[in-house]
């Protein structure tokens, strides 16, 4: 029971995410005989239990720490192996919002691929609700059966399926009751195909809503023409374009700053050619009959003689490693995007089928 | 856990959503024997449509009859009439066919629906006076979009149905959701909603990891909008403690949640910011008095003492819930002054659970980052931004819509964590 | 002579644009006869000349005023009157940059639409460049050529022809030469129809580009078909999406203030029950047997000793028209982007056509 | 005026950038009897591609000789290969397929690819060790991309292409523009280049009106990368006053112009903030010796004072240069705050002319907004945000890219005008 719900203290056999850092977040499973061993250390899993969820551990070397977090769907997408391409969380969080998905909706999900989203919709929909999930690679569908069963969630609000819906539909029978699904979602090569069979799985007595995710806009082309001609409406593409924004801070460097710096420069640049010519006014001209030990004694005492020191006058902090927000300068606040952004994930064709006249008022 | 069903039908003493052909949407009450008027659209009984599944259109007939129609209000406008149309159209409607100076554009008009050529466009000027020389080019542009030459009963009716696009009197009654309500104000007043998007609320919701039976504390500006999300998802069980900085809350929006006023009471608890922050100061020091006295009260002052008894407890409860903390979540919708907002409602949170802060603008928020980063109770504190791009959905033709609404606004998200007493050197920080 | 180099003072027969406002910039010719009527005021174009470009000039009433600006390609296609859907800056200035025209480049444009980009290539290829730009409606065609003349562009670098590239390509009899495009850009419903001509009309001698501006993504795939089909290399499309941002400020509202005014506001409350309580401890209840005018003038005494003063602690301005930035008060600047945002003007497919080898060393 | 066309050919004593598959670009320079080293792809000699048009490409042979070949060098890729097979190779090299957590993952790196059913993964972790295992999944999945089991000469040449892709010896040589130097520095260090995107430089040149024949006033910190855009549209005829804060600029970027020096050194003139803002302090006092005198020195001293002459020389005509003003634009590329420094300059700029700044952070140019509404000098303050958006581009399967490089940095425009002396009472302000 790791993802409905909440549970305050760590307890044998539970999920924990064990969060390392923002990319390694390691999913482990409450053990009292094993440890966590990571590159910040050691940690027992019998030190955990009785921890509070969201208490940083510290190793039992003393160095290095993690913190211990509860599952959550959208940690889970953050953590879960990858086993095809998934579904992030500003994509699932749209199509549940503009779905209408909550607590009590019946959804069809077809390829569970990773359960990402999977996961997203067993907690929304939740014990009164369920998910019906079609996977057609054997793998796949056994490993998430496994994790399904492993997080407490196959039966309720979950039933899984081995099955190719576009050859063979949504019917099933590892399910007491009909599917009456409300909300449909389909991340599958062809979602095309499979538009056909869903008549026989869908709710008749109200508004059922679908969206199809498809990275090519080709497969968007084809998933139209099926909506249209199996009766579906309010059809309406569009694309999630997310971004994550981190936190900076720019040096605020002033213009005015900058003359009185090059003014600095200039005026010690000065005092160092007076102070040359003071020296050489005071000890003439090198002779060609020194030696080379007199040349030397003369080179270091020029050099002593007409050194200025090192200004202090540093406006910018020029040299020295600056870190953001040191007191001694004014900074700006800034935000930046990662350095790498995802562009795309995929088009989220949505559209509505009405409810059947017959079977209403 | 209490559970109540969402409304698929449309039912007495609910709100709900009703869409008119090009005029936006307007919030209705189901009231018996109620009369909706929809102005230039006519009006209806309400009767007529209750029973009905949401997503049902309906065409107005006379006596506030109404008459059930197939297929959704989008199709039934002409689906071949696409952005490009609609635009020309616009355009044209825009063009102050009056001034002076329009005159000298008015090849510019023609030109611009690149329907009509220089001799239409003189033909045009000389038959209808300057006042009808746009309606007269408008009927020429929807004339020959739609063939009408051809003279076909199917071109003839497309063209007199979008003549008279404004006058089709139909309309659509949808349920009235956390969406939809969001639409609404962003259509009457975004800043009712500080601007917020609906892919911002779906992941603010999402972040928060809002579910049934959970508890959380909330800071709504909104008006109720947000509250009234909180309360789609979690469908009859679980709490709410809302902080609000005035005397008394503002939960207009709250009456469209179409719960029971008995479930909002007993889901939705307030407390105002003094009261949440200086909870021993701000008990209420009651006592009750024996029966005896009460019975030996007059019935005004009886009403009047059980009035404030209530009041007293309602307030002392929240304080003791405020003071209770370990929330499942911290969601703020404010436009008070995060960075510090947030330092101080952190103790509030349960372990590992999440605080999610929306707000219009991403500076306050960046300001907000550069704290917590700070902060060893918060955990990868990150800057969201999520926009949903719509595109024309026209087999054959598909595009981004060439304009959308701007802004959105922008989430912060952390976890709340128990740091380690003493500094750990760090090996990495998380 | 209006696009390219630049004039300082304003002369009889100057295009200037008269600059109301953001939406609002209007283009004049200067005719000491003519006066500028707007809704700012009368404008009287004599006393314009003589005047220096950037002039902030106030109406002959008093009241109003507007910017007199010096035609630049950006500001015409601010305020050119459209007759077609026009190519704003950040496409074009991308489309420019990457094809890597520069001055001298030769360019072909089809078609001509409103001239928008026209004019921008016009000013970036000079005089030692040309623009042979192609447009098939007439009456564009004769409002583009027109247009040309007066801003001093055409012939040079400006060759106009009415003209459908797609029926009837790109060969011309109005220039003195062989056109031998380096760069293309074609702004057409099917421009995979006028690829096939291009082959006459460009240089064999060095690396081509070409641009084609499509809404429709069904456009683009043919258009991929087609420069495939014509030799045409290094194939890319891409969007530019632009946004235009406005500076606000936000009022800093403290959490704490927020507290301190419930205190204040509960404290005047309690004062405001103090002096009720007093009132009726001095003056007693009211009495049934008093007259309507001892009962008004108890209720005057009563609303006059028990009021409290309006309060003086208001940290957030509330009932006040607070201006942004208003010293009393904090700020922290923030931007918006525009209520309403462009999301989409055109695909842009970028190709390259190799030399061809015989030509070249 | 002058007009320098530019190169369309590979020539001597010019930069020029080659390509090379999978590799990112090089900069290289034309020597006669150069040789260019390539690393693991070879050498050739630059005298076998000098005369060839820019976009030719080549395969190395040996001897340092090439030979030219036809079409461009990302066709000569295997043009089926799309994002999603490069994904997958790329998330399969990444995985560390030594460390115990991974072989669990093994499963998983066999479905990620889509490609290799259960037992073909048990099959391969028998017969592979573990540090191979990753090529060998590449490997089959290569294999089942080209139908390498249909066993035609054409599959079975394309895998070994694909197989061999790091091993092409081949180059695509190209001109050395603005947006590939650009391109180049973006690859190898974005800070140098401020972070400054294609789109992002198109649209500041664009909004600057530059041409050839204009006189800017320029600001650039990124070591000459904008001068060297700047020359390019202005091909030989304007000039530029750069103003940098160090004592000598830096113009390392120059080197890559392919402009002869002596055009560099009548175009570009530099100036110090101190001697742009202090002119008369700053001038250097200067009087020519007599013919006499100077033919009296030896020949050192005449040297130098030849040298102090020019260098006198230089930086009083800088000075008058600045202190005429009346630039045709203003064009910052800079991290010093802005809404000063563009304050302080806007003296210099004619009328009617453009302010452009870049910045890689948005909130400083929202800063110089702030300021720039205020000031009656500046017309119209605008703050842009521009982004190009790459799609892949195979024909039946059309997507934006998966991911991009973020950034790219944001623009402020403004148009310096010459306000009214007293206020006006505004009917509206511009």
């Amino acid at each position: 029971m790791s993802f409905i719900g909440y549970k305050d203290t760590i307890g044998e056999g539970d999920l924990v995410l064990a969060f390392l850092g923002r990319d390694a977040i390691k999913p482990i499973v409450i053990n009292k005989e094993e440890t966590l061993n990571t590159r910040f250390g050691s940690f027992p899993h019998a030190q955990m239990i009785g921890l509070k969820y969201g208490t940083q551990m510290a190793s039992i070397k003393g160095y290095g720490f993690i913190h211990l977090l509860q599952p959550s769907a959208e940690l889970w997408t953050l953590s879960l192996p990858h086993r095809t391409q998934i579904v992030y969380t500003p994509d699932s969080s749209y199509i549940t919002q503009r779905l209408g998905i909550t607590a009590g909706s019946r959804v069809i999900e077809a390829g569970t691929g990773s359960a990402s989203f999977s996961h997203a919709l067993a907690r929304t929909v939740s014990a009164e609700g369920h998910l019906f999930t079609y996977e057609f690679h054997e793998p796949r569908f056994l490993e998430a059966k496994k994790e399904f069963e492993e997080h407490g969630l196959l039966g309720t609000p979950v039933t899984i399926n081995h099955r190719d819906v576009c050859k063979d539909g949504f019917e099933i029978s590892n399910y007491d009751g009909d599917v009456k699904a409300t909300s449909v979602f389909l991340d599958l090569p062809a979602p095309w195909e499979a538009i056909a069979h869903l008549s026989q799985v869908i709710s008749q007595d109200e508004k059922v809503g679908i969206c199809c995710f498809s990275p090519c806009i080709e497969q968007v082309s084809k998933t139209l023409d099926a909506l249209k001609e199996y009766g579906w409406t309010s059809v309406q593409m569009v694309e999630i374009q997310a971004r994550r924004w981190e936190a900076r801070q720019q040096m605020v460097r002033q213009v005015d700053d900058a003359v009185l710096r090059l003014k600095d420069v200039k005026r010690r640049k000065l005092e160092g050619i007076e102070r040359k010519r003071r020296f050489y006014a005071e000890h003439g001209q090198p002779r060609d009959e020194d030696s080379e030990q007199e040349v030397e004694k003369r080179k270091e005492l020029e050099k002593e003689e007409t050194k200025v020191d090192r200004t202090e006058f540093n406006p910018f902090g020029r040299g020295l490693r600056i870190k953001d927000g040191d007191e001694a300068f004014n900074w700006i606040k800034v935000s930046k995007t990662e350095a790498e952004v995802k562009s795309h994930t995929s088009y989220l064709t949505f559209a509505f089928k009405q409810a059947t006249p017959s079977s209403t008022t | 856990m209490t559970f109540i069903k969402r409304q698929t039908t449309v039912q007495y003493h609910q709100f709900c959503l009703i869409r008119l052909p090009s005029e936006g949407i307007k919030i209705v009450e189901i009231r018996p024997q109620g009369i909706v008027k929809l102005g230039k659209f006519g009006t209806f009984a309400v009767d007529q449509i209750v029973g009905f599944p949401y997503g049902q259109s309906f065409e107005i007939l006379d006596d506030n009859n109404v008459r059930p129609i197939q297929g959704s209000l989008v199709e039934l406008e002409d689906d071949e009439q696409d952005d490009s149309l609609k635009e020309k159209i616009q355009y044209l409607r825009q063009l102050d066919v009056e001034s002076s100076e329009t005159n000298r554009d008015l090849v510019d008009i023609g030109n611009a629906t690149q329907e009509l050529t220089q001799e239409e466009i003189e033909t045009l000027k000389k038959t209808s006076n300057g006042a009808n020389i746009g309606e007269a080019i408008i009927d020429k542009l929807i004339k020959s979009h739609v063939n009408f030459s051809q003279k076909t009963k199917h071109s003839q009716e497309k063209y007199l149905r979008r003549k008279q696009q404004k006058f089709l009197r139909r309309f659509t009654v949808d349920l009235l959701g956390p969406s939809q309500l969001l639409q609404y104000f962003l259509e009457k007043d975004p800043t009712k909603v500080l601007d917020m998007s609906e892919e911002s609320m779906g992941l603010l919701l999402s972040l928060a990891n809002v579910q049934p039976g959970g508890r959380y504390l909330v800071i709504d500006e909104t008006g109720g909008v947000i509250v009234n999300a909180l309360l789609d998802r979690m469908r009859g069980s679980g709490e709410l403690l809302v902080v609000h900085e005035n005397e008394h809350p503002n939960h207009s929006a709250l009456k469209y949640s179409n719960f029971e006023p008995s479930v909002i009471d007993r889901m939705v608890k307030t407390i105002n910011l003094l009261q949440f922050f200086e909870p021993e100061d701000e008990r209420v020091q009651w006592n009750d008095l024996s029966q005896q006295e009460i019975e030996e009260m007059k019935s005004s002052k009886k009403a009047h003492y059980y009035r404030r008894r209530d009041n007293a407890i309602q307030i002392n409860d929240a304080i003791d819930n405020a003071v209770k903390g370990d929330f499942d979540a911290l969601i703020i919708v404010s436009t008070l002054y995060t960075p510090t907002l947030v330092k101080k409602m952190i103790a509030k949170v349960g372990g590992s659970r999440p605080i999610v802060v929306y707000s219009q603008y991403k500076e306050p928020l960046v300001e907000t980052q550069v704290e917590s980063m700070q902060n060893l109770e918060l955990l990868a504190p990150t800057l969201h931004e999520t926009r949903c791009r719509p595109y024309q959905t026209i087999i054959g033709r598909l595009h981004p819509l060439m304009t959308m609404k701007g802004g959105g606004g922008y989430l912060f998200h952390a976890i709340r964590v128990f740091p380690l007493q003493e500094g750990v050197q760090a090996v990495g920080r998380g």
